[in-house]
């Protein structure tokens, strides 16, 4: 890597969305409630997708749409970003969207049976 | 301790990530020196042959259509799984957890929004190889009509079997046309109509047809879910 | 040809579309409906696994867009091999819970064979994808369903098994797209055969890192020791084919998934090390936590997961004779496991706690239940002359070859444990008095001809290993050639 | 189609339809399981050659199936043995539950003996090992739950040895690229020394655990007496023979062509003596007839493992003759004891006696066999045994001689225990009623007491195949060879000069006995035995006073702090500590769903660290 090319805001925006997914990690696995589980699951998944769609950027390069404006004055394809992990992050939000909506299902689901949404007094089935 | 340990944890986990993309970099070509990505592939093959614009959708759609299958799939399944996990012996009608009518200006709001969110969903996914959107973008704006509507009237229900019905025929629409091709040319999903003029509404062979019936189907489905979670009484004791 | 691999993905998602709408017809439908689209599958994948042993892998392209553009399904010896089982394994599943859910709801029923059939096609879709985006995608279908089918009986604990089961997948699902992201940043392309062919290329520390997500991420549905917390739940708490179905099929496509990671695409050393380690590891806690359990499908839960990593050791040797041991201990599991499976939910069908206890003395009320029982205990430990005992002994003349005389050592005394937990339910089937208060349910025709089956093949491959020996042979060979991978992938246009 | 395969087939199906004909008619069911014993008896030896094989291919592995003059040896035993305790089996198990999983068991081990014996390689030698194993494990099992724990025992001990056997195997596989014996043998000399020394240990710990051998013994009391009696008369006469079998073949072909082969025959005729002496010491203390025939067939094994460790042609052919006899008398106890159990419905000397009038084919058949047993001619065992004494000294094992000669001299106490305590003594009233045991069981019985009178008087009918065997083996003709050194063989045989000397002994032994019998029979007055009463001590009314309580109570007060450690405590020791560990090993499987999220990172982290290490 050369670090002349570095500036502070490659760290930024990767490290942002590293960051988002950690704090999205802490809250699945410390806190005690199912709903900030969830949330911490879903925060996970959108630092995630932040991380996806920022590998496709390309410094100045404009949106993969070849629109009459585009063509007319053609730049070079090169100059476009990277649609693939645009394309991915769709697929992965969706899923993501699917799991979710799941496990809040089975929260309800949880809180029926048990009467509480503490993790901690969720352990019938252990060892 | 539980929580120094998670951030320890975390910390390494965190760093190392991090590290690995700082590693591929930020905002500049980071493929190895010797390589010829898809990409390029992708975006030279959307205008010609596909004569679609958003390369986007040409490559949800069509390059990796089959990813979009099983993304709808997915989608379904969660429907599905939503039904089971929740599923009550008698299904009570108008019982909501939220059982109050809002406020009259939210109510007339939504009944003059209503018509135009629809009518934006439906443009989104209907030029969804034209412009930035597509199938589930335009298929979640609907949903979130339907959501406005829910919210703001106590008995407003849908239809669970108009939802069930438009969700299964746009289902069978996409793998039917992923079918068609594979009758017209050997593959699935291979595309078999006319490829049209670029930027054109009507260009992109199967890709509209696609999008179109994805998303009435998220639509359907995002629907669902919310309805099925809306019908879902809070008390502990179901 | 009477067909083509992505009929395997198309019909099934065409016919999940349809059930609903069928099921406004007639109702009955529901359950018919995937079991003829599971017949029809398997028909073909026998033909087409008939096809590919004479010819050659079959490489089909999606979208008319050759590798490594589109997206492209392999249907070799191995996979072929794996599908043919999957479907078989999906069949027997839905017949033997065709009339077990009788009692059930026509909704609930229909989502549950819909879910059913997803969690078999999601398998069978990792199992012959050749992209590895694709192949999250198909990991996430087959997950969902499971979670669905984890928590499909209310009253249970099925909820929190299915909780943590989604925990535990979303955070798989996280690192594998980690994963995916690397490789992709890097090689600029998701087909496997492309990234296998250019690995080399890579910056050696992303190429270690990004396998190391892919392992977590696999190993989580693998069932690999600290990852699998999940599983004796999950095992436990779904209904009883639906246990046999995740250590029939689910488990196998994600331990493929991991060994197509590990032969063909990565070209890291030490790989195959660690694919021991981690396999003993998790086959030494898992048999030593099944030992000690109280609860029949938790132990076999447990003893499944042990088995899985039997099968990581087998696969570590990294020479054909290991892949062939690993691929016939994979089948033999995946046979009398589901056995087990069927014929221990039926010795403990009316018991609320479905403790081990509640076995006792069932031999005289369920006698070929308990006796189909027995043979799939005496299987699955190896003895002789049943099926179990000809991959134990390719395990081990595999691990001889290898020269792994400890590893030798530690499995077989890991076996030791399993023989004994295994007798111990068997001898209280036959030989305890039955607990007053637990009332025998008959199995019904349709699950009693499914375990018939099964016992039949145990036997079957007990007495003539030589029918399947051959296929796993080509088998083990395709998935050592990974350069022959690589140039059927790559020349289809 | 050749006999080796019509007798698998037959053995196979028979064990099936013998299963299954239960539901049809007793009768069928009793007729087909005779059928399916006898008939491939008969087609064994009318039909299958010595010395030529059958070759066949079973997944990719080649084996082959023959036999020659040692093995047949062997499966004159486990044929013979095995059809006459079929015969006995039938009335043994009539009227009682589970007939056909009886039968089926005993068909299958009968089955897998002659496969063992026919086995010319090692897979499917190990199958038949296997499918002896749990065959007669599931016979063991028989009497239900009581005994679980201890047909688990027999497995897991069994099993250890045959994951051992099974490491020998795929490491012998290893080094010549073949599953046969042939092959082994062949290439042994020319292995690496750690191969040639760890290959026969782990041969040797899956034979020594069917041979009852010392440190490996402690399942056999539990498992013979437990398991029904028409079986164990198989069990201990015939399976344990298997362990003795397969003992002289690793000696014989591959401890004899290393220098350290020596130490290995020290060792193991240690461990038969010390076997010997255990197992007869504990038989002593038995008041159970089956538990003392199952500690005397352990000592009785201790023998023949001492006999064929020493490994002399005469060390030899006394070994292998005493295996004989022992199937022989011990198969005949043991149907004994199972025709008094099925007569009177105990087997403990403490309840039953006086039964020599009641049952008097049966007194005759085990008077004989307990004279065999003890080593008193003119029976067989006086033979074996001298030919074992002979053998220890003429190779030097002074000290062993003195070990084998205490044990088989106690060994006399267990004998007089045995014989008086059923037979001998007043009459009860309670087992007035009890009658002859049926034809069908006294006639097996009857037909091996001849036997062993036969062979006793001319041993050179058995010792001659025995000789055979050896020959085939690469052994010089000992027979005829050892004709001149030997002080036994030399003055038998065809040259009877110790004959009438051994007659009158044993004819004056008999009138001894028969004068005693009549002199005491005179000199009684009848009371129960259980109107004894020692002296000063007022019993109380629970108290069991019957005679053969106690019976050797100073001889084991004597031996008693030898016999504290038992090994059995230590490996149950070892078995609940490893269970605790286990124990405390799942306990990682929290239930917690976060931990299992943690355990995840964890794993990730770990392995980021040690990325460099690992890859």
């Amino acid at each position: 890597m050369d670090s002349t090319l570095f500036s502070y805001l490659d760290y930024a925006v990767y490290g942002t969305a590293v960051i988002v997914m950690l704090i999205g990690f802490y809250g699945a696995m410390v806190k005690k409630s199912l709903l900030k589980i969830v949330i911490g699951l879903s925060v996970i998944d959108s630092g995630l997708n932040l991380l996806i769609v920022a590998i496709g950027y390309y410094k100045g390069g404009t949106a993969p749409i070849f629109s009459q404006g585009f063509l007319e004055n053609f730049k070079s394809v090169s100059k476009m970003t990277d649609p693939v992990p645009q394309a991915l992050v769709l697929t992965a939000i969706v899923i993501g969207f699917g799991v979710t909506a799941v496990a809040l299902a089975l929260v309800i689901r949880l809180y029926r049976h048990h009467g509480t949404l503490n993790i901690d007094e969720i352990k019938n089935l252990k060892w | 301790m539980k929580k120094v340990l998670v951030i320890l944890l975390l910390a390494v986990l965190g760093y190392y990530t991090a590290v690995t993309f700082f590693d591929i970099g930020f905002g500049q070509p980071h493929f190895v020196a010797g390589v010829k990505p898809v990409k390029d592939i992708y975006l030279a093959k959307t205008v010609k042959p596909l004569t679609v614009s958003n390369a986007v959708t040409s490559i949800v759609v069509n390059f990796r259509g089959f990813d979009t299958l099983g993304e709808v799939t997915v989608l379904f399944l969660a429907v599905t799984v939503l039904g089971s996990v929740l599923y009550k012996k008698r299904h009570a009608v108008g019982e909501r957890s939220v059982l109050f009518n809002a406020s009259s200006i939210v109510t007339a709001g939504s009944k003059l929004l209503f018509p135009a969110i629809i009518l934006l969903g439906a443009y989104v996914f209907i030029h969804g190889h034209l412009s930035p959107g597509g199938g589930f973008q335009g298929g979640v704006i609907i949903a979130t009509g339907f959501l406005l509507m829910l919210l703001a009237y106590e008995n407003y229900s849908v239809s669970h079997t108009a939802l069930s019905i438009v969700e299964s025929l746009a289902g069978i629409t996409f793998a039917g046309v992923g079918l068609l091709g594979f009758m017209h040319g050997g593959t699935f999903l291979q595309n078999f109509l006319p490829a049209g003029v670029l930027n054109n509404l009507f260009s992109g062979g199967i890709i509209p047809i696609i999008y179109i019936a994805v998303g009435f189907k998220v639509a359907a489905e995002l629907t669902g879910v919310i309805y099925t979670v809306l019908n879902e009484k809070g008390e502990s004791n179901g | 040809m009477v067909g083509t691999p992505v009929l395997f993905i198309a019909i099934p998602l065409m016919a999940a579309f349809l059930i609903p709408l069928l099921g406004m017809i007639w109702k009955e439908l529901v359950r018919i409906v995937p079991g003829l689209v599971l017949t029809y599958l398997l028909i073909l994948s026998i033909n087409l696994l008939d096809h590919v042993l004479a010819h050659g892998p079959i490489v089909e392209v999606i979208a008319g867009w050759g590798p490594p553009i589109g997206i492209n399904l392999v249907f070799s010896a191995l996979s072929g091999f794996l599908v043919v089982l999957m479907e078989f394994l999906g069949l027997l599943v839905w017949a033997y819970s065709y009339r077990f859910k009788r009692n059930v709801d026509y909704e609930p029923a229909l989502k549950y064979f819909l879910m059913l059939m997803m969690l078999i096609t999601g398998s069978v879709g990792i199992v012959l994808t050749g992209d590895i985006f694709n192949m999250f995608v198909f990991i996430e279908i087959t997950s969902i369903s499971a979670y669905g089918l984890t928590a499909f009986y209310k009253g249970r604990n099925s909820a929190e098994a299915s909780f943590k089961y989604v925990m535990m997948g979303s955070v798989a699902s996280t690192f594998l797209l980690l994963a995916i992201m690397i490789i992709y940043a890097q090689l600029g392309t998701l087909n496997m055969a492309d990234i296998a062919n250019k690995i080399h290329l890579m910056n050696p520390t992303l190429k270690i890192v990004s396998y190391i997500f892919f392992v977590t991420a696999l190993g989580i549905e693998a069932e690999i020791f600290p990852l699998n917390g999940w599983a004796p739940d999950a095992y436990a708490e779904a209904p009883g084919p639906v246990g046999a179905a995740f250590a029939g099929i689910v488990v196998k496509a994600a331990v493929y998934a991991i060994i197509r990671y590990t032969y063909t695409i990565f070209d890291l050393s030490g790989t195959f090390n660690f694919l021991i380690i981690i396999g003993m590891i998790t086959l030494i806690i898992a048999e030593t936590a099944a030992i000690r359990q109280e609860k029949l499908k938790r132990m076999l839960a447990y003893s499944s997961i042990g088995q899985m990593g039997l099968v990581m050791v087998a696969f570590g040797f990294g020479t054909e004779e290991g892949v062939f041991a690993a691929l016939f201990l994979m089948l033999n599991h995946a046979i009398i496991k589901s056995l087990l499976f069927f014929s221990g939910s039926y010795l403990t069908y009316n018991s609320t706690d479905k403790k081990i206890s509640e076995v006792n003395g069932m031999s005289k009320f369920l006698p070929i239940t308990s006796l189909l029982f027995a043979l799939g205990a005496f299987a699955i430990v190896g003895l002789p002359p049943f099926a179990g005992f000809w991959s134990k002994l390719a395990v081990m003349t595999a691990a001889a070859d290898s020269n792994m005389i400890l590893i030798m050592a530690l499995v077989l005394i890991v076996s030791v444990v399993e023989l004994v937990y295994y007798l111990r339910v068997v001898n209280r089937v036959y030989f305890y008095k039955k607990e007053a208060d637990v009332k025998p349910k008959r199995p019904t025709v349709n699950a009693l001809i499914v375990m018939i089956t099964l016992g039949a093949i145990i036997l079957l491959v007990g007495f003539y290993p030589d029918a399947v020996t051959g296929l796993l042979h080509k088998a083990s060979a395709g998935l050592m050639d990974k350069t022959q991978y690589i140039h059927n992938v790559l020349s289809v246009r | 189609m050749n006999t080796i395969y019509i007798i698998f087939l037959i053995f196979l199906g028979g064990a099936v339809f013998t299963y299954f004909a239960g539901k049809i008619h007793k009768v069928l069911q009793d007729i087909l399981f005779l059928v399916s014993i006898l008939v491939p008896a008969y087609l064994f030896f009318a039909n299958v050659e010595i010395g030529q094989n059958v070759n066949l291919t079973l997944g990719g592995i080649s084996l082959s199936w023959g036999i020659n003059y040692f093995s047949w040896l062997f499966s004159l035993i486990v044929l013979g043995l095995g059809s006459l305790a079929a015969i006995y089996a039938v009335g043994f198990m009539k009227g009682e539950k589970r007939r056909g999983y009886f039968y089926f068991n005993f068909i299958l081990s009968i089955m897998a003996m002659t496969g063992i014996l026919l086995s010319r390689d090692l897979v499917s030698f190990f199958v038949f090992w296997e499918i002896m194993t749990w065959s007669s494990y599931l016979i063991t099992i028989y009497n239900g739950n009581k005994v679980q724990s201890i047909g688990i025992k027999y497995f897991v001990f069994s099993a250890i040895g045959a994951y051992a056997m099974l490491m020998a195997i795929v490491m012998v596989h290893h080094i010549t690229g073949s599953f046969l014996i042939g092959d082994m043998i062949h290439a042994y000399p020319a292995m690496a020394l750690s191969m040639q020394i760890w290959i026969p240990i782990m041969f040797l710990m899956a034979f020594g655990v069917k041979a009852a051998m010392m440190p490996l013994h402690v399942w056999a009391p539990g498992a013979y007496s437990n398991a029904p009696m028409a079986y164990t008369s198989v069990f201990s006469g015939a399976l344990s023979k298997m362990g003795i079998y397969g003992m002289t073949l690793v000696l014989v072909t591959m401890v004899n062509h290393i220098p350290q082969g020596v130490w290995f025959r020290e060792v193991l005729a240690w461990l038969g003596g010390i076997t010997a002496v255990i197992g007869t010491l504990w038989a002593i203390q038995q008041d159970d007839a089956k538990k003392l025939l199952a500690y005397s067939s352990v000592a009785q094994l201790g023998y023949i493992i001492t006999g064929i460790a020493i490994g002399t042609e005469l060390a030899m052919l006394a070994g292998l003759f005493l295996a004989v006899m022992h199937a022989l008398f011990k198969g005949t106890l043991f149907m004994v004891v199972g025709a008094i159990e099925k007569q009177t419905g105990t087997s403990n000397f403490t309840e039953v006696t006086g039964l020599i009038r009641k049952m008097p084919w049966t007194f005759l058949s085990a008077l004989l066999a307990i004279i065999a047993l003890a080593g008193i001619p003119p029976l067989g065992g006086f033979v074996g045994k001298w030919m074992l004494y002979e053998s220890l000294i003429t190779s030097n094992h002074y000290l062993l001689v003195i070990v084998i000669f205490f044990a088989s001299t106690a060994a006399f106490l267990y004998c007089y225990k045995f014989l008086f305590g059923f037979f001998m003594g007043q009459e009860e009233k309670e087992w007035a009623h009890v009658k002859e045991a049926p034809a069908v069981m006294v006639l097996p019985m009857l037909i091996m007491a001849l036997f062993m009178l036969v062979l006793g008087t001319f041993p050179g009918i058995i010792l001659n195949p025995i000789n055979h065997g050896l020959q085939a083996l690469g052994y010089a003709d000992s027979y005829k060879h050892l004709w001149d050194t030997s002080i036994i063989l030399n003055s038998w045989g065809n040259k009877v000069v110790l004959q009438p000397i051994l007659y009158s002994i044993a004819g004056i032994f008999l009138f001894f006995i028969a004068f005693l019998t009549w002199k005491g029979y005179k000199n009684t007055r009848f009371i129960s035995t259980k109107d004894i009463s020692s002296s000063g001590e007022v019993p109380k009314e629970d108290e069991n006073l019957t005679f053969s309580v106690g019976f050797m109570q100073p001889f084991y007060r004597a031996v008693e702090p030898a016999m504290r450690r038992q090994i059995d405590k230590y490996y149950n020791a070892f078995a609940d500590g490893l269970e605790a560990t286990f124990e405390f090993l799942r306990r990682i499987y929290t239930g917690n769903g976060q931990t299992y999220a943690i355990y995840v990172i964890v794993f990730v982290v770990v392995m980021l660290l040690f990325k460099d290490f690992l890859f």
